[in-house]
């Protein structure tokens, strides 16, 4: 495909991909959360498959088709059971995040401004490559990471907070792509495998959780301390 | 030595510094000169006549001294070059030494239109109770303003500054018998100014050091072999001077108490006149003196105005006293055109010269449709306060039946203070986005970041102050009056609304033709070395030179007049139409409905404080006293909600309290005991011996 | 301002006052069918209109002449805008008289006159409609002017043609993400600024849950009508802003009737789509609290932020 | 979930127009109806409800329930007017601009009913505002009640 097409539609993923990054961290419904999650993993394929495409390269191919295996599949499967789950014993209160640490509203200007953040410091390693249009998206994936992190610090929900770690682990992959551009195999497997770890070790957290206490609302867990 | 070769020194080094001054005499210093004197004229006067005149001859001679001073500003921007004067020995040091260029022309010159306007307010205004010193300083403070950009050594400028000071100090206090809360404003308004004296001082002393002298050129000769160390040191201190004069946050904190205590026509000079002498400072000693300097100064001003508009607008939205939500509403303006000359100084710096006149062009246009509509509604809220007895918005309303004049005004000037077509602050807020959104082409990362944050704080504090406006017009004068003060308002006695008449009349010609004072401001830009012209230009339609982008308020206005025409001649010409009938207000077929039951200015402004919750903190209490003999029967239920400055809070009541705290350890070292008294000495001199003895 | 400016604001003029009503009877029609209703076919509004105008106009005890004049002031804003926005022709009727600043300030100018019309009554459902409207437009400011900003940085200028005529000559723009981000965040804008659900329910019966219809409650006759025939231009502006805006197609680029005819058409066609795409949404949407809103349209004023932010992070900040 | 239940409303029925109760020409097929309960047992209200509900869809005539008498061009009454509802029943009848329809939805709006002479009552809605258009039932059925509403849209 020519330049220009390669370059809209690199741009066009990557927005998507921090659209649904904010829509994650907006919706408070945990079955919408899953869905937007869904959408990102597609977003981080497209990602993918259009640099190894623009590249002719294999390798990249095989990787997308991981991501897309794991983000699009996997992972959201694994989260619907878990609500599916929580909603079995938890009841109604388990499927939305009730109140998060900090209102919706403050936390989206607080993601306007790390992506700003983001911007900032990712300056330099965009000037390594002022060429490569993929360089340019950068920021991008850095914000999409450091909203995720934000999101971890501000819910309470398990569920949600598992939701939001996944999120910040898709920025760190599109970072990943976009800087590597695949040339480092190994690293994607390890990130896809780390991940897939922590899902299933947040996994069963959760669930040893909502054995003990009947539902996964992380404050209860203070009273562990003593 | 002979007093006339520094004068021809500085002469010479002026004309070095401003290229052609002293070519010949111009219109400039007899005018300033001519106000100068009938400023003194005046004030004796006022001292002697009886009191039936007092008021008559403070006001006129005031009016007079602001229309001379008004000329000479006018003669200065329009390019009558006037040599620098130089008188040595009346002050210590350098002597006095002044100069008028564009710059500080077009401050002069609108200082001076301001006190036209006031003048002839204050003629009824004071009327009777006119006392002597209040009616004596009026003039003095008008022509300590319009020595101010005059000043053209860092002595001279702190002289004028102090006598600002000081007479403004003694207007606030005019009423301070009447009412006691005028003594506490007073005292704020005081500390605050000194302080900040305090800082302009130190920094121009600093700066002085390291120059030869202290006339300005020197300074501005002296200014690129600083180490930028020094520079952003004297930066700094001038910024906290000057900005704590401008009423920026976090140093606003005199101005919502010194306008509101202050009697209204001296609210209005302060408010339209005075604060922007602040900026004067900034822009004369950032650009000029210091000619530019590093990136972050400007983003730090720009960052402090931003802070300032909204915070500022916020309190004006949350606030129920009419002169108290015009204070604040200042501090938001001086906010608004502290991000022009900061994006102005940024854009110099990074090297964009046109958008940097550009920003600084639409600074200075603020400046000036401020201070029109600012004068226009200070006088108006007077004019309420003097028919009503109140500034308190929750008792005012329905004034349009009894003030129908002062109603327009205030309508006119809260138009204008919205920045909505065809109010004037639109024009001014349209140069200033303009300016941010097209300085986003080739930013460094910092601008790039900082842009849309100013953009969006600028849109924000623009909706908010429509909010603002349209709650402080709309309750206070509209609907059913709320005490018995508003129903029995009477409309104001001519020289009032003359007054309001010429600031109404600027507001419309600075809305209307902007285009009119561009080339002025240019040339005051020129003069701040920052750009070589304003970025705009154009009559009928505003034109920015070099960048796209056009606004007309002229025709704009006229199109919106042809379609009302047009639109009420169709409603006219309807054939099947009926006639108009009056009918009670639906009150939904229940009795009638009272003022009580109608929204106040709190209730208005309720979901906005809900909304800035978190940054507002709102302080409410409920005491809920029950019946004795059935603790579950409420006999009475009150309900407490204000909301108070946060800022104040959180930074001055910790300050204040830990001076009391030293004060009294003070105190009690002193008991009065001769013997604790010899003891201190002894200890100290043997203590002085034992360190000799130490470090021997 | 050329000729093809100028007869594009006279079609404008013409069209928009014309097919506003229809449009509002359009997608009443559309929620009514999708109800489960007959509906009351889209010539009902201009119906209600023409007995608005025969009927006898009432001036309530006790308010001044600004509750006569404000409707004239909020149609005339609302059609001076409607003029100026490049609709059927990529040249403005208004160039150099009125950007997209400008139009903004307008149609927020009328909206203010309203506010005080309603207050200017005295009654409480005035004063809570006025104080509402107020609040949302203080709020709805800082997406809409971002977004602008947003817009014109590629166009590199604020001018209304000049963006229309960037996209129309680079119409891979369109799908750019910062032209995306910013069409999500003048789409939250136009809802929340021309009163539908979530934000505010144009069919509501109970003034509790009323922010517009509430300031409105005084006026009867031809005034009443006068401010209908308004807010549903002023629908019209928004939904043809964002098409001028965002899908320029078949918008007209020359003075030629068949050009002119494509333009109207294309224009009419788009508008009628967004107005059933929006009117179909609000059937399976529940309106929200008043104070959700906030959040909504911080939501809003984040992607507008992304917006700017993206039009430099992609293309680097040299552009 | 529409393609599951697709469109509710009934077919029109042919409207029966009276001869003389021509529509008003002033409001051509347009009617803003202000609903005011005087004093009713609210079954009237439950079948106004179901006029304008889905089913009988009396919108689709061209009438429409408003907010504000300043917005109606006809009032419906029901129920007896007790006297607390006399005089705001008056006041909401000047409210709305002219030209100006009444109709008396029930019996007890039309006379009184089975309150007759109960000590509350100040009378009918005839006695107390005129009359234009009478719906008799107790409840009227909803045909009739949108019958009576196409008497004044003309639709």
């Amino acid at each position: 495909m020519n330049h220009t097409a390669f370059v809209e539609l690199l741009n066009l993923a990557c927005g998507a991909l921090l659209v649904t990054a904010v829509l994650i961290l907006w919706r408070r419904q945990l079955a919408a959360i899953i869905r937007w999650f869904t959408v990102q993993g597609l977003a981080l394929t497209a990602i993918a498959a259009i640099i190894a495409v623009d590249g002719h390269d294999a390798r990249l191919g095989a990787i997308a088709a991981g991501v897309f295996a794991l983000r699009v599949i996997a992972l959201p499967l694994l989260l619907r059971r878990a609500l599916a789950r929580a909603e079995a014993d938890g009841g109604g209160r388990a499927l939305r995040e009730t109140s998060p640490l900090v209102n919706v509203t403050a936390s989206l200007l607080a993601a306007a401004v790390l992506t700003l953040l983001a911007y900032a410091v990712s300056r330099p390693v965009v000037q390594l490559t002022p060429a490569s249009p993929a360089a340019h998206a950068i920021p991008i994936g850095l914000a999409v990471a450091l909203i995720g992190f934000f999101a971890l610090v501000t819910r309470r929900r398990a569920m949600s907070q598992l939701a939001s770690f996944l999120l910040m682990d898709n920025g760190i992959t599109a970072v990943g792509l976009l800087t590597t551009a695949g040339t480092s195999l190994i690293m994607e497997l390890g990130i896809s495998l780390d991940v897939l770890f922590a899902a299933a070790v947040l996994q069963v957290l959760t669930s040893r959780v909502r054995d003990t206490f009947g539902h996964a609302d992380l404050d209860e867990l203070r009273e562990l301390r003593d | 030595m002979s007093p006339a070769t520094p004068a021809l020194a500085a002469a010479h080094s002026a004309s070095r510094f401003w290229p052609g001054i002293g070519a010949h005499w111009g219109l400039t210093w007899p005018a300033l000169a001519g106000a100068g004197t009938l400023a003194l004229i005046t004030a004796l006067f006022s001292l002697a006549v009886p009191r039936r005149w007092r008021a008559v001859v403070s006001g006129a001679g005031t009016a007079l001294t602001g229309l001379a001073g008004a000329a000479a500003g006018v003669a200065a921007v329009t390019g009558h070059r006037s040599p620098t004067l130089s008188v040595p020995g009346v002050l210590p040091l350098s002597g006095v030494t002044l100069a008028v260029d564009p710059l500080g022309g077009w401050f002069i010159a609108v200082t001076g239109a301001v006190a036209v306007a006031v003048g002839s307010y204050a003629i009824g205004y004071q009327g009777r109770a006119a006392s002597r010193p209040s009616a004596a300083v009026l003039p003095l403070f008008v022509a300590s303003l319009l020595a101010v950009p005059a000043a053209a050594s860092a002595v001279t400028l702190l002289a004028c500054w102090e006598l600002m000071a000081l007479t403004s100090l003694l207007l606030v206090l005019a009423e301070h018998k009447r009412r006691p809360e005028v003594a506490v404003a007073a005292r704020w308004y005081a500390i605050m100014t000194h302080l900040g004296l305090v800082c302009v001082l130190a920094g121009l002393m600093l700066f002085a050091a390291h120059a030869r002298g202290d006339s300005f050129a020197a300074l501005a000769r002296a200014a690129p072999h600083l180490s930028p160390a020094v520079k952003s040191t004297v930066f700094v201190l001038v910024l906290v001077g000057f900005g704590s004069k401008a009423g920026l946050v976090p140093l606003h904190a005199w101005l919502p108490r010194a306008h509101p205590e202050a009697p209204s026509h001296v609210s209005a000079l302060m408010s339209a006149a005075m604060v922007n002498l602040g900026l004067y400072g900034l822009i004369r000693v950032g650009s000029g003196l210091l000619g530019g300097g590093s990136a972050w100064w400007w983003l730090l001003l720009i960052a402090l105005g931003a802070v300032s508009a909204v915070y500022g607008i916020l309190q004006a939205a949350m606030s129920t006293d009419v002169k108290r939500l015009l204070g604040c509403s200042t501090t938001e303006n001086m906010g608004l055109a502290c991000v022009g000359i900061g994006a102005g100084g940024l854009f110099a710096t990074t090297g964009h010269p046109v958008l940097a006149g550009l920003a600084l062009a639409a600074a200075l246009l603020h400046v000036a449709t401020h201070a029109a509509f600012k004068t226009l509604l200070f006088l108006a809220a007077g004019s309420v306060l003097h028919a009503a007895g109140t500034r308190d918005l929750d008792a005012l309303g329905g004034l349009r039946r009894g003030m129908p004049a002062t109603t327009l005004a205030f309508g006119w000037g809260a138009l204008a203070a919205s920045a909505l077509p065809p109010g004037t602050a639109f024009v001014s807020e349209w140069l200033l986005v303009q300016a941010l959104i097209h300085g986003l082409h080739g930013a460094s990362t910092a601008t790039a970041i900082t842009l849309p944050l100013a953009v969006s704080a600028v849109a924000l504090t623009a909706g908010l102050a429509v909010a603002t406006f349209v709650k402080a017009f709309g309750t206070g004068f509209l609907a059913k009056p709320r005490s018995a003060g508003a129903a029995a308002a009477h409309e104001s006695p001519g020289s009032m609304l003359a007054g309001m008449g010429l600031a109404g009349a600027a507001c419309a010609i600075l809305a209307l033709v902007p285009g009119a004072v561009l080339p002025a401001i240019g040339r005051a830009v020129a003069a701040a070395e920052v750009a070589a012209a304003s970025g705009a230009g154009g009559v009928v339609t505003l034109r920015l030179d070099g960048l796209a982008g056009e606004v007309s308020p002229l025709l704009l206005t006229v199109a919106l007049l042809i379609v009302m025409v047009a639109a009420a001649a169709w409603l006219r010409a309807l054939p099947a139409r009926s006639a108009r009938r009056k009918a009670r207000l639906w009150d939904c077929g229940g009795g009638p409905l009272t003022a009580r039951m109608e929204y106040t200015a709190t209730s208005f402004a309720e979901p906005l404080q809900r909304v800035f919750d978190d940054v507002l903190a709102p302080e409410t209490d409920l005491d809920v006293t029950h019946h004795d003999e059935a603790r579950y029967l409420v006999a009475s239920a009150e309900y407490r909600g204000r909301v108070p400055d946060r800022i104040e809070r959180r930074l001055y009541e910790p300050v204040l309290r830990a001076v009391g705290a030293w004060g009294d350890a003070a105190r009690r070292l002193a008991p009065g005991s001769v013997h604790r008294y010899l003891g201190y000495g002894f200890y100290a001199v043997a203590g002085l011996l034992i360190v000799l003895a130490v470090t021997r | 301002m050329n000729a093809l400016g100028v007869t594009g604001g006279v079609l404008q003029a013409v069209i928009v006052t014309g097919g506003a009503p229809v449009l509002t009877g359009v997608m009443r029609q559309v929620r009514a069918r999708l109800e489960g209703r007959a509906g009351q076919g889209i010539r009902q509004p201009w119906r209600d209109l023409r007995k608005l105008l025969r009927k006898e106009a009432i001036t309530p005890e006790g308010t001044s002449e600004l509750f006569r004049l404000a409707p004239l002031v909020l149609l005339a804003t609302t059609f001076t805008a409607a003029v100026t926005v490049p609709f059927v022709t990529t040249a403005s009727a208004a160039g150099p008289v009125a950007d997209l600043f400008a139009v903004v300030a307008l149609l927020a100018m009328g909206t203010a006159t309203l506010a005080l019309a309603a207050l200017d009554t005295g009654t409480a459902f005035g004063g809570m409609g006025a104080s509402r409207e107020m609040t949302i437009l203080a709020l709805v400011e800082p997406t809409l002017l971002v977004s602008v900003f947003a817009l014109s940085v590629r166009a590199g200028s604020t001018n209304l043609a000049a963006i229309v005529a960037a996209t129309v000559h680079d119409p891979v723009r369109v799908i750019s993400p910062a032209s995306l981000l910013a069409a999500v965040a003048l789409g939250v804008v136009t809802i929340a600024e021309t009163g539908r659900i979530p934000v505010d329910n144009p069919a509501t019966h109970l003034e509790l849950t009323m922010v517009h219809e509430a300031m409105i409650l005084e006026y009867a006759g031809p005034d009443l009508a006068l401010i209908e025939l308004a807010s549903s231009m002023r629908l019209v502006v928004f939904l043809g802003m964002l098409s001028s805006l965002f899908l320029p197609w078949g918008i007209a680029t020359a003075l030629t009737p068949l050009a002119l005819a494509g333009g109207v058409a294309a224009f009419a066609a788009k508008v009628t789509l967004l107005g059933a795409a929006l009117a179909a949404g609000e059937v399976f949407m529940a309106k929200i609290r008043l104070f959700r809103v906030p959040e909504l349209l911080a939501g809003s004023f984040l992607l507008a932020l992304l917006a700017v932010a993206s039009s430099y992070f992609l293309t680097g900040p040299n552009l | 979930m529409m393609r599951a239940i697709g469109r509710i409303a009934e077919p029109p029925p042919t409207q029966t127009r009276s001869a003389p109760g021509a529509p008003p020409a002033p409001l051509g097929g347009s009617v803003q109806i202000r609903h005011v309960d005087a004093g009713s047992c609210n079954g009237c209200e439950v079948e106004i409800g179901a006029a304008f509900g889905p089913v009988y869809d009396a919108e689709r005539y061209g009438a429409r329930l408003v907010a504000s008498p300043r917005h109606a061009d006809a009032l419906i009454v029901t129920g007896v007017v007790t006297r607390n509802m006399a005089e705001p029943l008056r006041r909401t009848y000047a409210a709305v601009p002219a030209p100006k329809r009444v109709v008396a939805v029930g019996d007890c709006a039309r006379n009184c009913g089975v309150f007759a002479g109960a000590y509350g009552v100040a009378g009918a809605a005839g006695d107390i505002v005129p009359v234009d258009a009478e719906v008799p039932g107790c409840p009227p059925r909803p045909e009739a009640i949108v019958a009576a509403v196409r008497e004044l849209t003309g639709r």
